[in-house]
């Protein structure tokens, strides 16, 4: 009995399906009815939480849940849970809690929120389709779908600037899924299967037509995952709302492209046969590359947005590359990096929001003594960017210590140079802010100021930053500990990779 | 320059639709459709094979074809004003057509009666006597005749389709039965083409003399979409 | 029972067409709402009759071929049957709440439809050229009556400009269909195709064969002979749009599909086929390049229609000279293909409609704040959209990856890439009017609100579009039943 | 080469004349009248194609006879459109100045 | 051998008929070509031995076609304006 619950094939359509019928409620539920859909928002991301928690322990106790169903003569439709997927339907789950507790606070007074709430609920469901599918079709399903679900997002303001960043958003993300498409297309005739499996089921050896599929397929992963140069769509689309910058294109989107890259080089390919054949060399130079430009231009930025918008790019990589290394401990780091940087890029985003939304400030040379004004979001903003930085013994140190480990082990020295040069970028873009934030004093009125009562913000802004600050300190601290991410991203390479 | 390039494509076209025509003259495969026709004419009810193809063997053709002209007049009467038949100005004195019509109509209604009766065993049947009559029509028009049952009204309508309905009735009658649908009962062919032709005659008529009747004018419109009235 | 069937089936929409000419638009209209209950019926009980057992022939007046007429009731036919039902039903219930009953040539709508339903129920059961040829009249007549009922002087052009093309179309067809009577003595489709089988290396066949072929290609609006497509189907009413669209255009497809299907490996060349897939292929470019250009909303719908008509003639070199499977699935997405646009665009021009109604504009431009007040009508056409771009898990996607296969496993690697560059080009059009909605223009909502009824009309068409991928498998096994003979 | 074939070669000859006009005539009325040509040729080529090979059928005549009857309803109501649309704008042609594409075979 | 030549003239004015028809420079001499042709085809039809078709042609094609074109030529002589709906 107890097994067969656990067990349940429907598992992950019931957490596919929670936040799928929550869009289809929210944009049902008239424009009026805020307290209701906020209601809604709220129980369906906690029961979705509920479910993928359930998920993971059964997971963790060996179980794979799968559920699929045939559409087309050789195309199935598969849900399938296996460590990886966990990991980033996990990831989601937890941060859309936060984040639709943000959004109602950030879009409180500025309309159109019901189509803005039910789309957001879409891109979760997207995000977790993507997570749980079982092959590369239904993951290229759910990867479209949070391509159109995200669109509306972006040009949610319905400003000149806003819908210009929705025709470059659009024209990058289309286009990748249609080399996405050609080389699924191509691989399925070659191979006849597109079943993720363990360890990959292309066979040898290596012909053109497989070498020009792979590149197809992470050059259409990769306009997500805003490898260089397919990163352009990525800074613009930061004029959207904040808590769409921090979940999406911070957390959902990227993270859907690196995910999915590295879907294709475990699953697809089998990471050993990518790397005796050579495919992941280039590709980690292209990762290694990004991550540098990323943070060079990063540096150059005034505005906030758009600064934590090339280190994502930059960040990105970092999964990439740790892929591209092949040895157990840099997939550690490089899979680890996708909760780590999640969580540490999240926080920045709200913390961004939230000077925007209370202060009204948005670039960088006006924070000058907000550290003072708002204590909390600053402490929160200063762990994130420590943590970016790779300061021990926060999240983001852990993921660059095990990568650097694991780049020696797969004797790759070069990685560890990119990774030092990286940080002291790093560095130089996030320490200065962090200066204004705390040691220069306000001369200035701010530019529109708001006054939420006690609190330094309202506090549905202000608890998603704390909480999530205090997740970065607690996965850098508590690394080892059984659930961490790092042990997850472990116990995932133990049992599925690099046997 | 454009002339020429199309009587260029044109000659082109001609010269390989006639070496089309050539070729298929000179090999033709497959059997050889009039025996069987002929085979079958014992059991169609009427002994001229044209008339047979056309309302037994063929009948779903000729009941779409039908459905064809009531389609033309629909749109054609859709279009219509008619406001006053009777206008002054058709009045004609020309004593010729007068006279024509004195003495052509009564002609021309007796050649229509027997074109259809004649359908059966020789040339002739419902096309060219609704024709006939339709011409008849015309005469009297251009004669100046009112014609009021041609004002878009239902009595245009039920004329209209009458032709059309019957058949349809009869086809569907056989139908329930069990048949197939267009089959005649049993020994009940002669007489039920015979209906069907007598009020196809009348349809086809009344059709005909509409289209030309319906010379539109109408003032009327309705405004594009999405333009205010 | 599937006499009965095939009776009431034939039988309906020509009573009804005579019963609604009798009456008013609005007794028409309730009236005509029964006619779609009884076709509907029978069209879903039919189908699931052949799915059961098997397709069978059909002699009318009870004359098998080639001295009488018969029909071909099979998987495919009866599936457009159904299609058609759905389709003409959606645009019927819609129409009848949309047009002004009050515009004493309304009256007309109904006969004209119901004329319109009887004809494309004749080409898709059709197997006798000859009788092709008068279903495709029954329906371009009809089609040009709606174009213009009670139109102004664009749409008299436009019907015109329709009327004729679609008349050369139909005399090049007939005159083809005359060549086949003077070479195989039989106008049967499946007496043709044995004899070809019989006689290989009929030139003139063949000849007569690519006549027949440029006739329908006029009629089905492909590249370049697509210049009367986009006046008469802009112009004319959303609900005629719609019908004209979704089912009209593949009427004269569908003869074409089924002539190449059963004499195309006897009497057809590669290079007819490969002309058919290239001017397909330039049909898909510039249709869409041309949508993306338009100013008005319903022309953009229109042009859209000219690309995506341009897919369904890769079908031509996708079955010539390859293996049976990748014929099979080339069929396949053909079939889908035409499904899934039938819904898709009429959903899209029943929106489009709405929209219309709604802004009291045809411009894209006056679409500005639709997004914030009319989500719903506009929901309906993006999901539309989504099908026509060819994303998963629309039926669109599905045809578009059948279609993929088929030109993967035939070595015919180059269409892929039209029918990329399709999907990207339809993404940009489609994303064009969303932009212009999302655009904030008032804070004050100034939109007539359509009916519910009205809107959850093309929402329905657009959400089956959407599900078609969903059951795509169930559907395609129908269609690739075994034929029976008999019935 | 029998009497009918002759006849058949007329309607090759005529249906290409009503080609011709159908694309390269602007005047309605007589695209109209093109049209109605290649009708004509057309049924030439039927009856004549047929009984070349068969002798008089009676098949091809029924088909002409109905084809007839579809022509003249495509033309009737082909004028009915052309004289309203000549009511309301005055025109005779479709688009002045600009040529129509249809009709290219 | 006089029944070639009779065909032969028929096809020949066949074709002329239908060139001038389109060849007219006025409309109503185009008409008037029209209707003679269909005469012509009613001959052909005789001569194929097609008695139906050749009643059919002579009564639709050259008579009632005839006189619709007529009347729209007479139509479009008077103008747009003066329409005053039916023939005359």
């Amino acid at each position: 009995m107890a097994e067969d619950f656990w067990l349940n094939p429907w598992l992950p359509l019931m957490a596919l399906a929670t936040s799928m019928v929550a869009a289809v409620v929210i944009f049902a539920l008239p424009e009026e009815r805020h307290g209701l859909r906020t209601g809604v928002n709220l129980a369906a991301s906690l029961l979705k939480l509920g479910l993928i928690t359930v998920m993971v322990w059964g997971v963790f106790q060996g179980l794979e849940y799968r559920l699929d169903f045939t559409m087309m003569p050789g195309i199935e439709f598969v849900l399938r849970a296996d460590p990886l997927s966990m990991m980033f339907a996990g990831l989601s789950a937890v941060l859309w809690v936060l984040t639709t507790a943000y959004a109602v606070g950030y879009l409180e007074y500025s309309p159109n929120r019901s189509r803005f709430f039910g789309f957001f609920s879409l891109c979760v469901a997207s995000t977790t389709g993507i997570a749980l599918a079982g092959n590369l079709f239904t993951f290229f399903l759910f990867y479209e779908m949070l391509t159109l679900a995200t669109y509306p997002l972006v040009v949610h303001r319905g400003t000149e600037k806003a819908l210009a960043a929705g025709r470059t958003y659009i024209i990058y993300t289309l286009s990748g899924g249609a080399l996405l498409l050609l080389g699924m297309a191509w691989l399925y005739a070659e191979t006849g299967t597109l079943e993720f499996t363990q360890g990959g089921f292309v066979e040898g050896p290596l012909t053109p037509s497989l070498a020009i599929i792979f590149a197809l397929l992470i050059a259409g992963l990769g306009v997500k995952a805003a490898l260089f140069p397919l990163h352009g769509w990525l800074p613009q689309a930061m004029v959207a709302p904040a808590p769409v910058s921090a979940l999406l294109h911070a957390v959902a989107v990227v993270k859907a492209g690196a995910f999915g890259i590295v879907r294709v080089v475990n699953d697809v390919f089998g990471i050993e046969f990518a790397r005796d054949e050579g495919l992941l060399l280039p590709l980690a130079w292209l990762a290694a590359f990004t991550i540098t430009y990323g943070s060079l231009r990063a540096l150059a930025q005034q505005d906030l947005k758009r600064m934590l918008a090339f280190s994502t790019v930059s960040q990105v990589s970092y999964i990439v590359l740790g892929l591209c290394l092949a040895s157990p401990l840099g997939m550690v780091g490089g899979l680890v990096h996708l909760l780590h940087q999640g969580i540490m890029k999240i926080t920045l985003f709200f913390c961004a929001g939230n000077y925007a939304e209370t202060l009204g400030v948005h670039r960088i040379d006006e924070l000058d003594g907000a550290g003072r004004r708002m204590p909390a979001t600053s402490i929160a903003f200063t762990i994130g960017a420590f943590g970016m930085i790779g300061v021990p013994p926060l999240a983001g140190f852990i993921t660059k210590w095990t990568m650097g480990l694991g780049a020696l082990e797969a004797n790759m020295p070069w990685v560890v140079l990119v990774l030092l040069v990286s940080s002291v970028l790093n560095a130089a873009y996030f320490l200065p802010v962090v200066h204004r934030l705390w040691f220069r004093a306000r001369e200035r009125d701010w530019p529109e100021e708001v006054r939420w009562g006690r609190l330094e913000t309202m506090s549905w802004l202000l608890w998603p930053p704390v909480l999530t600050a205090a997740a970065v300190v607690a996965i850098g601290v508590l690394a080892s500990f059984q659930f961490s991410p790092l042990s997850w991203a472990e116990l995932l390479v133990n049992r599925e990779y690099l046997p | 320059m454009r002339l020429a390039a199309v009587l260029v494509l044109c000659a082109v076209f001609a010269m390989a639709l006639v070496g089309t025509v050539w070729q298929i003259a000179g090999q033709p495969v497959g059997g050889t459709l009039p025996e069987t026709v002929a085979d079958a004419m014992a059991d169609s009810g009427v002994d001229h094979p044209v008339t047979a193809v056309l309302l037994n063997f063929r009948s779903y053709d000729t009941l779409l074809e039908i459905g064809v002209l009531v389609i033309a007049a629909i749109a054609g009467i859709s279009m219509a004003r008619l406001p006053s038949l009777e206008d002054p100005e058709l009045r004609t004195h020309d004593s010729l057509l007068h006279a024509l019509q004195r003495w052509f109509l009564p002609l021309m209604w007796l050649v229509a009666g027997y074109l259809l009766w004649a359908g059966a065993v020789q040339p002739g049947g419902a096309f060219q006597a609704g024709a006939v009559l339709a011409g008849t029509g015309v005469l009297m028009r251009l004669g100046g005749m009112p014609m009021n049952f041609l004002q878009p009204r239902l009595l245009l309508r039920v004329g209209l389709a009458l032709g059309f309905a019957v058949f349809l009735l009869v086809a569907v009658v056989s139908a329930a039965g069990g048949d197939a649908f267009l089959a005649y009962p049993e020994g009940m062919a002669k007489p039920l083409i015979l209906l069907i032709e007598i009020f196809l005659t009348l349809s086809i008529a009344m059709v005909l003399l509409s289209l030309f009747v319906a010379a539109p004018v109408n003032d009327a419109r309705e405004p594009a979409e999405g333009e205010s009235e | 029972m599937m006499s009965w069937l095939m009776a009431g089936l034939l039988f309906t929409p020509l009573a009804w067409a005579v019963v609604s000419l009798l009456v008013g638009f609005r007794t028409g209209r309730w009236l005509s709402w029964v006619g779609m209950v009884l076709q509907v019926g029978a069209s879903v009980a039919l189908w699931f009759a052949v799915a059961r057992e098997s397709g069978f022939y059909y002699a009318l007046g009870g004359w098998q071929a080639p001295l009488g007429i018969e029909l071909q009731v099979d998987g495919l036919a009866l599936t457009f049957v159904l299609l058609t039902a759905a389709v003409a039903s959606a645009c019927g219930l819609h129409a009848g709440v949309y047009l002004d009953p009050d515009k004493p040539w309304q009256r007309y709508f109904w006969p004209l439809f119901w004329f319109l339903w009887a004809g494309l129920n004749a080409v898709w059961l059709g197997a006798d050229l000859f009788n092709l040829y008068v279903g495709l009249e029954l329906i371009t007549l009809s089609a040009v009556g709606l174009v213009a009922l009670g139109g102004d002087a664009g749409a008299l052009r436009a019907s015109l400009r329709y009327l004729l093309a679609a008349l050369v179309g139909s005399m090049a067809y007939l005159l083809g269909v005359a060549l086949m009577y003077g070479q195989f003595g039989t106008l049967s489709l499946a007496g043709m195709s044995h004899l070809a089988q019989e006689y290989p290396g009929l030139e003139g066949a063949g000849l007569a064969m690519a006549l027949m072929m440029t006739g329908l290609a006029l009629k089905t609006a492909l590249f370049p002979l697509h210049g009367w497509l986009p006046p008469a189907h802009g112009i004319a009413r959303s609900p005629v749009s719609a019908l004209l669209s979704a089912l009209v255009v593949k009427a004269s497809f569908f003869i074409a599909a089924r002539l190449w299907l059963e004499l195309g490996p006897n009497l057809g060349t590669l290079a007819l086929a490969q002309l058919a897939g290239v001017l397909g292929a330039l049909a898909v470019l510039w249709g869409s390049w041309l949508a993306c250009l338009q100013p008005q909303l319903k022309q953009v719908v229109a042009y859209s229609s000219v690309a995506q008509i341009g897919y369904l003639f890769l079908l031509f070199p996708l079955t010539w000279g390859v293996t049976e499977a990748v014929s099979q699935q080339a069929q396949q997405g053909m079939t889908l293909q035409v499904i899934s646009h039938a819904l898709a665009k009429a959903a899209m021009f029943l929106a489009a409609g709405n929209l219309i109604l709604s802004t009291g504009s045809n411009r894209v431009s006056d679409l500005a704040g639709v997004s914030r007040f009319l989500p719903f009508s506009l929901f309906s056409f993006g999901l539309a959209g989504v099908s026509l771009m060819s994303l998963p898990p629309t039926g669109g996607f599905a045809a578009k990856w059948l279609l993929l296969q088929a030109s993967l496993n035939s070595g015919q690697w180059w269409w892929t890439l039209v029918l990329l560059a399709g999907g990207l080009l339809s993404a940009a059009y489609v994303f064009r009017i969303y932009r212009a909605s999302f655009v904030e223009h008032s804070e004050l909502d100034q939109f007539y609100h359509p009916p519910r009824r009205l809107e959850a009309i093309p929402m329905m068409l657009a959400l089956m579009s959407l599900g078609l991928g969903l059951v795509a498998e169930p559907l395609l096994s129908v269609m690739a039943l075994p034929f029976g003979e008999g019935g | 080469m029998s009497v009918h074939l002759l006849y058949a070669f007329a309607g090759a000859g005529v249906f290409t004349i009503g080609l011709f006009g159908m694309v390269f005539m602007v005047h309605l009325l007589r695209k109209l009248l093109a049209f109605n040509l290649m009708g004509s040729g057309t049924f030439l080529v039927l009856v004549g194609l047929a009984q070349h090979r068969n002798g008089v059928d009676p098949v091809p005549q029924a088909l002409v006879l109905t084809g007839i009857v579809v022509a003249i309803a495509a033309t009737a109501l082909a004028l009915v459109l052309i004289r309203r649309y000549f009511h309301l704008t005055g025109q005779v042609t479709l688009e002045p100045g600009s040529r129509d594409d249809e009709g290219h075979s | 051998m006089t029944s070639w030549l009779l065909d032969g003239l028929v096809v020949f004015m066949l074709l002329a008929t239908a060139v001038s028809v389109l060849a007219s420079r006025s409309l109503f001499r185009a008409v008037v070509m029209f209707i003679a042709f269909g005469m012509l085809m009613a001959l052909a039809w005789v001569r194929l031995q097609a008695p139906d078709i050749a009643l059919a042609e002579a009564a639709i094609g050259a008579g009632l076609t005839g006189v619709l074109l007529l009347d729209a030529v007479a139509h479009f002589r008077r103008g747009p304006d003066k329409e005053r709906g039916g023939a005359s």
